[in-house]
């Protein structure tokens, strides 16, 4: 009889299978309150915890996660925030003191009030995760309930402290202040040590791994319950979706026009691509994609393309270790070689503009920066075979039988090493290989397997062409350290610069960039240096500078870039109206920060 | 000459430490074939007879006892002579269909050990080896043209095991081991390969251990040879073929004989014929009399407690109350 | 239940065979296996049918069960039994209910007659329910009685798996399939060839005696010819799928008139007279090349072959009042 | 029933050494694999848009959870956890302990493949039947070459196919979720009803894939059973057909029994491509990240789960092989 | 059983001294009987020519076309272009000859490895049995896609030699056990025992003897193996778990559906079909052929 029961278990979940055809079919956007995206920082994780400290942790930016103030990615303005938790604030003593005053009837979403406690132990909570001590925060005081002072660490005039300190993640005290101990500060203070006193030293060292301890305590934390003081709250979560609910006690709640929030999961574009194609996703963050995936998301109803500016573009890097790529000649020659509108019509159709003047920045950045004389001075590396050919034979290269043979006689064959799943470099690879291929250096592009895998070996000096992302912006020291920073072997260890040589295969040099570069009109920089100090310098200081590095970055060509990212967002308008397309440095915020601020009706 | 003493052989059955038990299959058999001499092992399935057949053929090693060829005690040699020993003596498979690799024609079948055989001899080695099996294959009675290429599926019965039988010739061995070398082929077949083998027998001086149940075939292969009855790993009996059947003193062995179909309208019941019902038990090893006691019609108190030794002179038997019974059939005429 | 048979005139045979022909379906065409067989077999005796492998007697068994499995099939003939009527024409169900419970067959490949994954109690059931038995409690005591009376444990046998007894005691579980339900007509097809001397000797007894016991009809299929000559009542000796000659056992073994019979007892080996009186059959059994030739399917082996037999072939012929042989010389002469 | 026993002990003490095998050997050869996760986490929240300043807070903590001690030294401390039945502390997922990982991934590869492979055994069985005794008629023909087709397709390009029709062309199914979230999960109509659409075309393609082995299996082993003697025997002796049928069934399907067991116990690396396909949540997907994330304890404590799974399911099969088939039992 | 025909008379039409002609002869009349086997034949003689011809057809760097991109389907571009421009037809030509050798590559290591374990195993029982099984144990233990991933980022792939090495040290388990318990059996059998008996090497008696009567069943799966090794890498092309350099079949899978997002857009399909249509042919033909090799191979199935 057993095999009987088992038997209709069977058939009775068949049925079930069968029965919930159309009357199941309505999905989570039917109720036109309910807000679909997607979370582009990481996926969604079961099983993580619900703390905006791990790197997997169910939070959400902008939504349940807050922070003092929203940066509008100015490329000039370092300073310029929308209001977070922080309504107001002042800066002070050329940068090094900030008071902030908190928003009033900022609220948890437990009812309790936010204060300047919480800031302070958040602050806390940042030098455990080594954040606080990236930006050089030497003290955190409440000045009242509602206000907090931030002084940057004596004798430092770090440029950033602010814009670093705003965006710190603000977590409640009553939460976190018990995952460490009492005298969390007196560690923090000893841990800072930086003096000659060997004893001291020693101390310092024992409180740092004790705050790394505790650090790693605080990932792995996991509450009970999502505690948020932004708009929105996490009820519930699946590996595949995750639903988030208003947050009554939002100091600004009753501008929120939004009910609910559905953050879908994705592991891959494609799937992004598809819920897009389906009208699923009320708003759509950065995606690559191809042109005919575009004019199919378009083609749905009420899909919006939505573009702002970027700061990113991509290179074909070179290892200045490995022959040939050492000359000059050759870097230069290969500019040439290589078609970027092709490359760009190919690989990056859509969110992808062709790169003008490889000088380090994006072309949007570059008259931002430099004067119409010095852009001109720039070598725009045309498309030009011809150029090319001279070039490499000055350089005592020879073509036998249409393929190029290096000076040391060997045939000259080269790899592009790109990424699995990083779809516009394998296809930019394909084509690069292909220009090179027929102008005489057989090439072959090669995948490899995971980006984890990609970075070690570039370290490892495994490849001698590869892609790269440079141009970070839109700050320049972001920028420049791209290129001339830890990839070329210059790190900042306790405050200060060093240069670790290509040799050292530890350290991270890669790109193997000579120290000194000499520019057109003579001049002879460093531009590892003059990166470095751009961090200590107003945005008037900072542009000789900048001048420089863009003529070194140009004249030496330690990469090609080729193209420039546009920042190419989608909103769906069926359920949605009123979404901030004329505010830029709104829009480059989660949209959580936009219905906090009024943004977002639903279609009545 | 083939000489065996008290050869015995134990097996352990597999199974985990507690279960793992011991089987003695062989539990003291001594015997010696002269050249062109031969013996007939008879007694029902599971009576150890195939074990000894197999440990003479070098297939299994003896837990105990002397396995002699022409005085070199086969188990004990070095290695390399050793193999040159055991190919003296072969065995010949009950069946046939299972003795031959169907994937070889009977050219490859027969040359293979001829290759080796061939090492050891001077000239051509192709010439020698195709000889040598032309040779053979007319001793077996089969014309070589029209076997050679065929593979055995194409062959009968009689024909295979005459193939085996030549193949067993390719290496000049001593002794044949014929294992219930007929069962398995057709009846009107069955009396050729008897014949051929008591030809090679005379021939080439060949001694012959023939395995079997059939006491009838054991008379027709075994004349003028001696017969061994053995019961459960154990000689009951032992003596000229023709003075044990005419003259059966074991009750085991007139079981056996009157077991054998009579032929009505040519031969009639022997006088004392009776037909043993019970099986053999392969359990009850360990009582401590006689081991035929428990099916033995004729058991006195006294075949349960003490075991009979082997008495006799040319005739030898294990029995307590040894009695001649008229079991075999007579002849009609 | 089969009250006509036990009170039937005992001259009326207890199954009569007419005109049966049985082909194997081939790539190469139909090949015979049976051919134009007619054969009465006498009820309450034991008939022995003797030959070699490809004889074609199994097959012949197989068809009076309407059983042969592919490729055979059965062309033509009949096969009438009485109380059942002709097998090879009633319907499937009458057929099947005709197996088992008139016409029990012990097969040749009885150790693995039964089902492995049930125990024997089990299958006794089984049997039972497919032939509508109502008292199945009283089969199982049946059951159990036969068992005993073939030298068992019966309870011990009931509740065993196949694979816990032993050859000798499957073929006896076999024989008591066989006879469970009544049945009058018993075949044993070559049901003690895997068995040892001992054992087929004790098989053998118990079969005379429930054969002598119950009244059956049995019906004895070997190639072992001292079987038959120990047990049978009547031979029939089959070669090239043809019956080749028919009679008492006692006269058939004593003076045998085909050709092949005489060789194949001369090729017997005995305990008893002279040993060279045995001598061997020359030749290979019959195959289908023999099949397909026109004349005698023994021509080849013959040493009394006569230019005749090679192109015609011998029918069947009485030579006696209860002996036929299929034969030129022998009935040329008569 | 002894010996059952003593058996199975047997089978335990060896399966938990294969497990140490098997662990240390994924121990040694997953830290063999290149890849830097720390780095590539930051790396690529930077092409997602956040700063540098942010990317770096999210993944500075990271560090910490890579072992910095000699192999060696992280090969006994492995063992001394695998133990205690801890699998460690995964690096991409910050410190998140791994079972707890792998515990939140494993419902929903059951939940496939169990559906998927009961329902393919079912039919496939069904239909093996079918195609075994009509194996000279059309449809027998059918029915085989059905399942040598279906048996011969590549489960990715099935999976593909499939996706295809059902969530492109004509699109019915959702798919990337395990159900709605908005949803309470519990036992209630429009939880289960969601639970079953979400898993309806993974489940499917599941079966669809697996229906044609089991499909070719069945048939080849009635065909066998159909050539057994008990068969020949029982027809001779009169036995009903439906009888009949149920024997040659009972031990026609005997064997697949095993195999049934054994798939179940290969069930997570089985859906490794459908999970990637229709982005199910299960063990399969779970891996494919932690390969790409090169998460080693992730990855060991996956494949050490899939290996315990499997001998597992080995003992489990040897057991009930030796309660279901007499020959067996002792 | 009393049914079977006289086994000696079914293979009369051999009665020819040259076995070996006749057994090509009898296998390609097993082949034509049926019209689906021969169309499984062509179809894998035809991809055996493509692995082999196919590189030669076309210059070794495809040419790109920026204006033909995912160009539809027309006689230039039989079966359309992908996102450079490339024809599809030219890629599948071309990516063969990777996958068609890597596959065979895998089986011929499956098979090696398999039959000279399952051999040595189930011929030299005792320790060697015993080592041999439990290395045996331990590979089919280790879920072997998975283990193919973590080994394809130890190796490199370049070579196809390499990629099928791994498929063939990941996939030898289930062979060796069938070969080991095929080839216990044989053990027992008569004619091995007489080898020995005979004084005949081990050696021989391994790969004369025994070999051939496991021969059929070691074809079949060598056929088997190839199938199962281009689903396998091709399955680790597409997943992108491995780093590859040069243009397969794989490879196009990925890049269709994780790039080209042929899953959502028509015009990429193409793009995406043309693997799968190949993968799909061949995959087709194999299981037409299998049937012809089954009946040549295996007497239970052949119908008399």
């Amino acid at each position: 009889m057993k095999k009987t029961a088992w038997l209709a278990v069977l058939a009775s979940s068949g049925m079930l299978l069968a029965s919930m055809g159309p009357a199941a079919m309505a999905t989570s956007g039917a109720k036109s309150s309910t807000f679909t995206t997607i979370n582009e920082y990481h996926g969604i994780t079961v099983g993580a915890p619900m703390n905006p400290f791990n790197s997997n942790g169910n939070t959400f930016y902008g939504f349940d996660q807050m922070q003092l103030g929203w940066f509008t990615n100015s490329a000039t303005n370092v300073n310029a925030f929308i209001p977070g938790l922080a309504s107001k604030w002042q800066i002070l003593n050329g940068g090094t003191v900030v008071n902030v005053q908190l928003q009033p009837g900022a609220k948890w979403s437990n009812g309790k009030p936010v204060t300047a406690n919480d800031v302070v132990t958040s602050m806390a909570v940042a030098f455990t995760q080594g954040n606080a001590q990236a930006f050089f925060l030497g003290s955190v005081r409440a000045i009242s309930p509602t206000e907090v002072q931030f002084r940057q660490v004596p004798g430092q005039h770090y440029n950033q402290f602010f814009n670093n300190l705003m965006q710190q993640t603000i977590v409640p005290s009553f939460e976190y202040g018990r995952l460490m101990p009492s005298n969390i500060w007196t560690i923090i203070n000893e841990s800072q040590y930086s003096g000659n006193n060997a004893a001291k030293q020693a101390l310092a060292q024992k409180m740092q791994t004790q705050l790394t301890d505790i650090g790693k305590k605080i990932t792995t934390f996991a509450p009970a319950n999502d505690i948020s003081a932004g708009p929105f709250v996490l009820k519930s979560l699946n590996p595949g979706e995750a639903f988030l609910v208003k947050n009554p006690y939002f100091y600004a709640a009753d501008k929120v026009q939004v009910q609910n929030v559905v953050f879908r999961n994705y592991t891959g574009n494609q799937q992004i691509w598809n819920y897009m194609i389906a009208g699923q996703l009320d708003q759509a963050p950065f995606t690559a994609m191809p042109t005919n995936i575009l004019d199919q998301i378009l083609h749905t109803a009420g899909n919006k393309k939505v573009v702002t500016p970027s700061f990113v573009g991509a290179a074909l890097a070179f290892n200045q270790g490995i022959y040939p790529y050492n000359m000059l000649a050759v870097r230069q020659a290969l500019a040439h070689i290589i078609n970027r509108n092709a490359v760009q019509k190919i690989a990056e159709p859509v969110v992808g503009t062709v790169s003008q003047y490889s000088d380090g920045m994006v072309d949007a950045a570059t008259p931002q920066w430099l004067s119409s004389a010095q852009i001109k001075g720039l070598n725009p590396y045309a498309y030009n075979l011809q150029l090319a050919t001279q070039q490499l034979l000055k350089a005592g290269f020879k073509k036998v039988n249409g393929n190029w043979m290096m000076p040391n006689g060997k045939p000259w064959t080269a790899s592009i090493y790109t990424v699995n799943g990083f779809s516009d470099w394998i296809e930019a690879a394909k084509v690069i290989s292909s220009e090179m291929t027929s102008f005489g250096i057989p090439t072959q592009p090669n995948i490899v397997s995971s980006y984890s895998q990609y970075l070690q070996e570039l370290a490892q000096d495994k490849f001698a062409l590869s892609f790269w992302i440079n141009a970070l912006g839109p700050q320049a020291y972001g920028t420049y350290q791209r290129i001339f920073g830890p990839n070329d072997g210059y790190q900042i260890v306790g405050g200060k610069l060093v240069h670790y040589p290509y040799s050292d295969k530890t350290k991270g040099n890669w790109l193997d960039i000579p120290q000194v570069i000499r520019l057109a009109h003579g001049k002879v920089v460093n531009p590892g240096q003059l990166t470095y100090s751009l961090n200590n310098m107003t945005t008037a200081q900072q542009r000789p500078v900048v001048a420089e590095l863009a003529a070194a970055a140009n004249a030496d060509l330690p990469m090609i870039t080729l193209w420039n990212y546009i920042n190419v967002q989608f909103v769906n308008t069926t359920r949605f109206t009123d979404f901030p397309l004329n505010n830029v440095g709104l829009l480059n915020n989660p949209a959580g920060v936009w219905m906090a601020q009024g943004y977002v009706h639903p279609v009545s | 000459m083939i000489e065996v003493e008290h050869l015995q052989k134990v097996y352990t059955t597999k199974g985990n430490l507690l279960t793992r038990s011991q089987v003695h299959a062989v539990r003291d058999v001594s015997f010696r074939i002269p050249d062109g001499g031969a013996i007939s092992f008879i007694g029902e399935s599971g009576c150890g007879k195939t074990t000894v057949g197999r440990i003479l053929a070098g297939l299994e090693t003896p837990s105990a006892g002397v396995v002699r060829l022409d005085g070199a005690d086969i188990h004990q040699t070095p290695t390399r002579e050793r193999r040159d020993l055991r190919r003296k003596i072969q065995l010949i498979h009950q069946d046939p269909y299972q003795a031959l690799n169907p994937a070889h024609s009977i050219e490859q079948a027969l040359s293979a050990p001829l290759q080796i055989m061939a090492k050891q001899k001077s000239g051509s080695p192709r010439a020698w080896i195709r000889e040598r099996m032309d040779e053979v294959l007319t001793m077996v009675g089969l014309e070589p043209a029209s076997v050679l290429y065929k593979h055995p599926h194409m062959l009968s019965g009689g024909q295979r095991q005459r193939i085996v039988i030549a193949r067993a010739l390719t290496v000049e061995p001593t002794v044949l081991v014929a294992d219930e070398a007929v069962s398995m082929i057709d009846v009107s077949l069955r009396l050729g390969v008897l014949h051929l083998l008591r030809d090679l027998r005379e021939k080439l001086r060949i001694s012959l251990l023939f395995i079997t149940h059939d006491v009838a075939a054991a008379r027709y292969l075994g004349q003028g040879g001696q017969i061994s009855v053995i019961y459960k790993g154990l000689i009951m009996e032992q003596g000229l073929t023709e003075v044990v059947i005419a003259h059966p003193r074991h009750p085991y062995t007139q079981a056996l004989l009157s077991a054998v179909p009579v032929l009505k309208g040519l031969e009639t019941m022997g006088a004392d014929r009776f037909i043993l019902a019970k099986e053999m038990n392969a359990q009850s090893d360990a009582q401590a009399g006689c081991l035929f006691a428990d099916r033995c019609p004729f058991a006195q108190a006294r075949c349960f407690t003490e075991a009979p030794a082997l008495i006799g002179e040319d005739h030898q038997y294990a029995c307590h109350f040894p009695e001649v019974r008229q079991v075999a059939a007579v002849a009609a005429e | 239940m089969s009250a006509e048979l036990m009170h039937g005139k005992s001259a009326e045979p207890a199954v009569r065979v007419r005109g049966l022909n049985v082909v194997y379906a081939t790539s190469q065409g139909d090949l015979p296996a049976v051919r134009d067989v007619d054969l009465d077999i006498e009820a309450e005796k034991i008939t022995g049918i003797i030959g070699e492998s490809g004889s074609g007697k199994s097959t012949l068994v197989m068809a009076l069960l309407n059983s042969v499995g592919k490729p055979g099939k059965i062309v033509s003939g009949s096969v009438m039994v009485p109380g059942v009527g002709d097998m090879l024409s009633i319907d499937r169900e009458r057929q099947r209910r005709a197996r088992g419970k008139e016409l029990g067959l012990v097969f040749q490949a009885a150790q693995n007659s039964l089902n492995p994954l049930r125990r024997i109690g089990h299958q006794v059931l089984d049997l039972g329910r497919s032939h509508e038995v109502r008292d199945l409690r009283d089969l199982l005591r049946k059951a159990s009685d036969l068992l005993t009376r073939l030298g068992m444990d019966a309870d011990r046998v009931l509740t065993s798996y196949q694979h816990e007894l032993s050859g000798g005691m499957r073929q006896r579980v076999g024989i008591m399939f066989a006879l469970i339900l009544d049945a009058k007509i018993v075949i044993l097809d070559e049901a003690t060839t895997a068995l040892d001397m001992l054992s087929q000797a004790s098989v053998l007894e118990i079969v005379r005696e429930l054969h002598k016991e119950r009244g059956l009809t049995t019906i004895l299929v070997t190639h072992d010819m001292g079987v038959v000559a120990d047990m049978a009542d009547r031979v029939v000796v089959m070669y090239g799928g043809e019956i080749v000659e028919e009679g008492p056992s006692g006269s058939v073994l004593s003076h045998p008139a085909h050709p092949y019979t005489q060789g194949l007892i001369r090729a017997i080996p005995r305990i008893s007279g002279a040993i060279d009186r045995a001598v061997p059959l020359p030749g290979a059994p019959a195959d289908l090349k023999t099949y397909l030739e026109p004349g005698c399917p023994f021509y080849q082996r013959c040493a009394a072959a006569m230019p005749k037999c090679q192109a015609n072939r011998p029918t069947s012929l009485t030579v006696s009042a209860d002996r036929k042989v299929a034969c030129f010389k022998v009935t040329d002469h008569d | 029933m002894k010996t059952v026993m003593a058996r199975l002990a047997k089978r335990l003490v060896a399966g938990v050494i294969m497990i140490l095998v098997v662990a240390s050997f994924t121990f040694l050869l997953v830290r063999l694999m290149p890849g830097n996760p720390v780095e590539a986490k930051y790396q690529s929240l930077l092409l997602n848009g956040l700063t540098p300043v942010q990317a770096m807070d999210e993944v500075r903590v990271m560090y910490g959870f890579i072992p910095h001690q000699s192999l060696w030294i992280q090969y006994l401390h492995y063992l001394g956890q695998i133990l205690h039945l801890n699998l460690g502390q995964s690096i991409s997922y910050e410190g998140t302990p791994v079972m707890r990982i792998i515990l939140g991934a494993a419902p929903w590869t059951i939940i496939l493949v169990l559906t998927g492979t009961v329902a393919s055994f079912i039919v496939g069985i069904l239909a093996g039947v079918i195609a075994a005794i009509r194996r000279n008629s059309p449809v027998g023909s059918a029915i085989t070459i059905s399942g040598s087709v279906l048996h011969g397709i590549p489960l990715f390009v099935m999976a593909l196919f499939l996706a295809y029709v059902f969530t492109t062309i004509w699109a019915v199914l959702p798919f990337g979720a395990p159900y709605n979230a908005a949803l309470t999960p519990g036992f209630n109509g429009p939880f289960i009803s969601s639970l079953a659409r979400h898993a309806l075309l993974p489940v499917f393609t599941y079966a669809l894939a697996s229906y044609g082995g089991w499909l070719l299996t069945m048939k080849s082993s009635v065909i066998s059973v159909l050539g057994d003697d008990f068969i020949l025997a029982s027809e001779v002796r009169g036995l009903k057909t439906s009888t009949r049928v149920g024997y040659i069934a009972h031990n026609a399907i005997l064997p697949l029994f095993t195999i049934l067991a054994l798939s179940l116990g290969f069930m997570f690396g089985g859906s490794l491509f459908i999970e990637d396909i229709f982005d199910y949540p299960g063990l399969g997907n779970l891996l494919v990240n932690a390969i790409n994330n090169r998460d080693y304890p992730l990855m060991s404590g996956a494949f050490l789960l899939i290996t315990v799974a499997v001998i597992a399911s080995n003992i489990i099969t040897d057991f009930l092989y030796s309660v279901v088939d007499p020959r067996i039992r002792r | 059983m009393s049914m079977r025909l006289p086994k000696t008379v079914l293979h009369n039409r051999s009665a020819n001294p040259n076995f070996r002609q006749s057994f090509w002869g009898f296998a390609w009349r097993t082949i034509v009987k049926k019209p689906g086997r021969l169309i499984g034949f062509a179809i894998i003689v035809l991809f055996a020519l493509m692995g082999i011809f196919g590189p030669y057809l076309y210059p070794a760097q495809l040419p790109i076309n920026p204006n033909a991109i995912y160009a539809p389907i027309s006689w230039q571009y039989p079966l359309g272009t992908d996102f450079e421009g490339t024809s599809n037809l030219a890629l599948v030509v071309t990516g063969a000859r990777y996958v068609l050798f890597a596959a065979a590559m895998g089986a011929v290591f499956t098979v090696v490895f398999g039959t000279i374990l399952g051999l040595c195993a189930g011929y030299f029982i005792g320790l060697t049995d015993s080592v041999i099984m439990r290395i045996t144990d331990f590979i089919l233990t280790i879920p072997s896609f998975p283990l193919l991933v973590v080994l394809s980022t130890v190796w490199n792939f370049g070579q196809p030699v390499a990629m099928g090495f791994v498929l063939g040290i990941t996939g030898w388990g289930g062979l060796a056990r069938a070969v080991r318990s095929q080839t216990m059996s044989l053990r027992e059998r008569g004619f091995i025992e007489a080898a020995r008996g005979l004084g005949l090497s081990p050696l021989y008696i391994l790969f004369r003897e025994i070999l051939p009567n496991v021969g059929s069943y070691i074809a079949m799966n060598l056929l088997l193996a190839v199938t199962g090794s281009i689903y396998a890498e091709v399955g680790l092309f597409f997943l992108g778990v491995v780093p590859f350099q040069v243009n397969n079949w794989g490879v196009m899978l990925n890049l269709a559906v994780f790039s080209a997002g042929a899953m959502s857009s028509p015009q990429a399909l193409p793009y995406l079909l043309s693997p799968m249509l190949a993968i799909l042919i061949l995959t087709l033909g194999i299981v037409l052929f299998l049937d012809a090799l089954d009946e040549m191979f295996n007497p239970r199935l052949r119908e008399v």
